[in-house]
């Protein structure tokens, strides 16, 4: 049998509520992989509450706790500082959030960890919009992309800001470690997780995961996505320790953005015109990120 | 145990030391920043081995102690105003998941306009959070108060959270003798927190979930039920506090002189100590006046208060608060606890003491006046400022 | 007052099917109330709406549990929940499916009508093999079986509220009309 | 599943024990499945390695078995199969 890549021990069981195809719940089964059973994870309200499945079931073999939406960072403050007060050392403590609840209505307590050293990891499971309500915008949605509050009309031309560089402002406060994974790409995802787990302080992970329902694209897709994401250096894949960049994947050449963009539905709208808007931006991007990885 | 001379907010803070709390989380705001210096220096010390967490919100506050209790911790926060409201969401969620956090809050007016004085408006507007609220008179009863909060809460047929409100300024920066218990003491009182229903690193449970219209009913059912039981246990908390410490404050709704009264003020918080002094020099002109301290309000004394309109047949309450609508919220919950009394006493709410503003005798003593002439207005705004008003000497 | 309750999956527009058909009452003069079970919107997870229908205000807020017709969009539910849950004994059972009746595998005894709603919708470019939009195919032939409303307003409703492709949807209603079978037919 | 039908039988705080793949078989959730012809399959355990269901284990031989009880009929599985070993049929 072929080696196996990515440890073999499941921490999420199967018969969860996730759509077909989603990508928050491999995000979810690789961070487990590269933790192991003595971990208990904080969620907000985000699709994982309902991929949880209600009482009296979890999808989880480890410990779980729902916390408020706005308060992932805190809430995983608060474990560490009962698992210290309690004497409980072999544990590893997660926020597992999605964008909303990280970059718009959690950063707040997201900074606060951060600024208080947390012992702690938290994950940004990123579907780049509110998708357990429905597929509304939030500040992690890409420029350009339709969602039901930044709908294709007579001048409205999907969301019109930027998404929110999330890792930039992680950086800012200097974390233990940081990193961007991609469910595309498992074996540097687990590997990332794995050397997180090593380091104390505030740990972040900013994790891409494909919607099917979200992004309109077959379920099938998922996985092929997320590569493109990468390949395409929209999604760069890299770490951040002791303030140095370090680039985990590069290719000799990107391929162009317009193969990531026209698969999925909303970009379908996208012109010529904005296809190359946002292969510049990616382009400017990724030289940037190049510039702070020279820097060593 | 020697007498100190303490404010109320120290005494918050000797209650969460005597209780050997293992996780304190808050935030600064006016007037309760004493307490959480306090514990700050008590952690720094080594008096007090816990974890204090400084958040970058009252938001935070809450969730850090809840989070905490969910491994099992003995939590301690405080607050005041707009910090309270903005835990608000969470105060909900700690009742919900049975974290018995215990809180110290320094009762000040709600904004706008800012002020950072003293009113209930701010832990009122939290009556329906689930939480256990005190109100207290003096930094004893504060002190006396928090630390059986944390045996109340606790309880195994409780399990539910509890604030312990003090009057900003009157009590959180007015230091006066207090008899602080002794390690002892509170340590005869108070066993160490055995946690139920918690996570534990390598067992699969989730704590919270969701859950549809199928199940949800019939957990809320489960915090009224406990809610229930709480007049019972906490007559045996302080019973057993009494024993180790002799002080008891009596009970949830502590009479004075009301065995022979035609009018009781029922008062909330530092006007009780006021009213008192009311109530004697009345009695001294002959005046059969009384007075009945609402000294919990969740769960609201509705025996107690019975038993009150059985042998009074005019009532008055004082509300230092405005919640919206017509009258003062301890006015229609006291409303709310007689009407199914077979005798029902004439009833008058007065609101007063908003903001800071000083509830002085001459105040209490028109109270009574309304009470005993049987004024016509239900509800009557004392000591505000208007323009026919005759300023009253003294 | 007639109680209507549809069972479909999440992706075939059981929700808007409820609404179409309260939609469609409504441009008929009668007071319409439709709402759906908010619940797991998953796309494959199982999804419930209900329509109520009366000639005068409706004074009930409740879900339907006693319901006078039964409209499944997606025959794999029949295996995996009671559909047919407090269905009237008298009531209606109308189905997407192209299996014959005694296939269908239901213990009812009132009435059923069948139609191939799936083939319909494809027929008519409506969705795709793994989840065909079945919605307003099968209120066409609801409309036929179940004399509550006419294929006009059905067909109205349709011009009206939905979004995308108006006229296949308008013609897969008209279809179903025409081929819901299974049924002494009540022609309005 | 424990089947809370009364308030008495629930537990005092809402916490949830119990797995879900004993109460949620979301097979029904699928309108076609994977078919693995292992004469293809090379045991590079993409498939499970990718599955977001965990619906796809591997036997004592390597060879990957779907779990038709929770396969939601995704596809992920037969697109990234390199060797092109699976094929997604309809339903019923």
């Amino acid at each position: 049998m072929a080696r196996l890549t990515i440890p073999a021990e499941e921490y999420m069981r199967s018969g969860h509520a996730a759509c077909p195809g989603c990508g928050a719940t491999l995000a979810m089964r690789y961070v487990l992989k590269g933790l192991g059973p003595n971990t208990i994870v904080a969620i907000p309200a985000c699709c994982w509450t309902v991929i949880g499945t209600p009482f009296p079931t979890t999808v989880l073999k480890v410990a779980m706790l729902d916390n408020a939406f706005e308060a992932t960072g805190a809430s995983i403050s608060g474990l560490r500082a009962a698992a210290d007060a309690l004497k409980i050392h072999d544990v590893q403590i997660v926020g597992f959030a999605g964008d909303g609840g990280t970059a718009d209505i959690g950063i707040q307590a997201l900074s606060g960890m951060l600024e208080r050293r947390t012992d702690a990891i938290y994950v940004m499971y990123d579907n780049e919009a509110y998708m357990n309500t429905g597929v509304q915008r939030s500040g992690a949605t890409p420029q350009g992309a339709r969602t039901t509050t930044t709908p294709i009309r007579e001048g409205s031309r999907g969301k019109s800001e930027p998404k929110k560089d999330v890792m930039a402002i992680v950086a800012a406060h200097d974390p233990a470690y940081a990193a961007t994974v991609n469910v595309a790409f498992p074996e540097d995802f687990v590997k990332k997780v794995q050397k997180a787990a090593t380091i104390r302080g505030p740990r972040f992970f900013h994790a891409l995961a494909p919607c099917p329902p979200g992004w309109s694209f077959p379920p099938e897709k998922s996985i092929e996505l997320g590569r493109l994401a990468t390949d395409t250096n929209i999604f760069p894949l890299y770490e951040i320790e002791g303030g140095r960049y370090r680039i985990t994947r590069k290719l000799g050449r990107a391929r162009p953005v317009a193969e990531y963009l026209k698969v999925q539905g909303r970009f379908a709208h996208l012109s010529p015109a904005e296809v190359a808007a946002i292969q510049a931006d990616v382009d400017a991007r990724w030289k940037r990120l190049l510039d702070r990885e020279a820097l060593g | 145990m020697p007498l100190q001379v303490i404010s109320g907010n120290y005494a918050q803070a000797y209650a969460a030391k005597l209780a050997r709390v293992q996780v304190i989380s808050a935030y600064p705001i006016t007037p309760q920043t004493t307490i959480v210096e306090k514990l700050a220096d008590f952690v720094a010390s080594g008096e007090l081995p816990a974890e204090y967490i400084k958040v970058e919100s009252e938001h935070s506050a809450m969730q850090v102690c809840i989070s905490a209790a969910s491994l099992g911790a003995r939590t301690y926060t405080a607050s005041s105003s707009q910090g309270l409201l903005l835990m608000h969401e969470l105060l909900h969620w700690a009742s919900g998941i049975r974290a018995p956090i215990v809180m110290g809050v320094a009762n000040r007016a709600i904004a706008p306009p800012l002020s950072i004085w003293t009113d209930h408006s701010d832990t009122i507007a939290q009556r329906d959070t689930g939480w256990i609220q005190y109100y207290a008179e003096s930094n004893q009863e504060v002190l006396d108060t928090a630390l059986m909060a944390f045996r109340l809460a606790e309880h195994d047929d409780v399990r539910l959270p509890a604030m312990i409100t003090e009057d900003a300024f009157y009590l959180s920066h007015t230091v006066e003798p207090v008899d602080v218990p002794s390690q002892e003491q509170a340590d005869a009182f108070l066993p160490p927190y055995k946690a139920r229903d918690i996570l534990r690193p390598g067992e699969a449970a989730r704590l919270g979930s969701y859950i549809g219209p199928d199940l949800y009913m019939e957990f809320r059912y489960k915090v009224a039920r406990a809610m229930t039981r709480v007049p019972g246990v906490m007559a045996a908390v302080e019973e057993e506090y009494e024993r180790i410490t002799g002080r008891n404050h009596g009970g949830p709704l502590p009479t004075y002189r009301a065995d022979d009264a035609d009018a009781v003020l029922i008062t909330m918080g530092t006007a009780t100590t006021t009213a008192r002094s009311v109530v004697d020099a009345l009695r001294a002109r002959g005046e059969k006046v009384a007075l009945a301290k609402l000294r919990v309000f969740r769960p609201l004394p509705m025996h107690e208060l019975r038993e009150l309109a059985r042998t009074v047949d005019r009532i008055g309450v004082l509300d230092r608060s405005y919640t919206g609508g017509l009258v003062g919220a301890a006015y229609s919950e006291v409303a709310g606890a007689m009407f199914p009394a077979r005798e029902r006493p004439l009833l008058r709410n007065f609101i007063a003491g908003l903001g800071g503003r000083d509830i002085t005798p001459p105040m209490v003593e028109t109270m009574y006046r309304r009470l005993l002439d049987g004024s016509d207005s239900e509800v009557e705004w004392i000591g505000l400022k208007e323009r026919k008003e005759v300023t009253v000497d003294g | 007052m007639i109680e209507i309750r549809f069972h479909g999956r999440g992706g075939q527009g059981t929700v808007i099917a409820s609404e179409l058909l309260a939609q469609a009452a409504f441009l008929e003069g009668k007071i319409p109330q439709s709402f759906p079970f908010f619940g797991v919107e998953r796309r494959g997870a199982p999804v419930t709406a209900f329509t109520r229908i009366d000639d005068k205000p409706i004074q009930v807020r409740t879900s339907i549990t006693t319901p006078d017709i039964v409209v499944v969009l997606d025959p794999g539910l029949l295996r995996s929940i009671n559909v047919i849950a407090g269905l009237k004994p008298d009531g209606l059972l109308l189905v997407n499916t192209d299996l014959p009746l005694d296939r269908l595998g239901v213990d009812f005894h009132g009435r059923i009508a069948t139609v191939d709603a799936a083939g319909i919708a494809l027929a008519h470019g409506l969705g795709s093999r793994a989840t065909p939009i079945v919605n307003t195919a099968i209120l066409g032939a609801f409309a036929r079986v179940s004399g509550l409303v006419g294929l006009p307003s059905v067909l109205e409703a349709i011009a009206k509220f939905v979004p995308a492709k108006k006229d296949a949807n308008r013609a897969a209603a008209e279809d179903a009309y025409n081929r819901v079978s299974g049924l002494e037919v009540i022609v309005r | 599943m424990t089947s809370y039908e009364a308030q008495e039988d629930l537990p005092e705080v809402c916490i949830a024990t119990e797995s879900s793949e004993d109460v949620y078989k979301t097979a029904s959730w699928r309108t076609q499945r994977p078919v693995i012809r292992l004469e293809a399959c090379t045991k590079c355990n993409v498939c499970w390695k990718f599955c977001p269901d965990v619906a796809i284990e591997l036997n004592a031989d390597g060879y990957p078995v779907v779990r038709l009880d929770y396969c939601k009929g995704c596809g992920i599985c037969a697109e990234e199969c390199k060797p092109r070993a699976i094929d997604m049929v309809k339903e019923g």
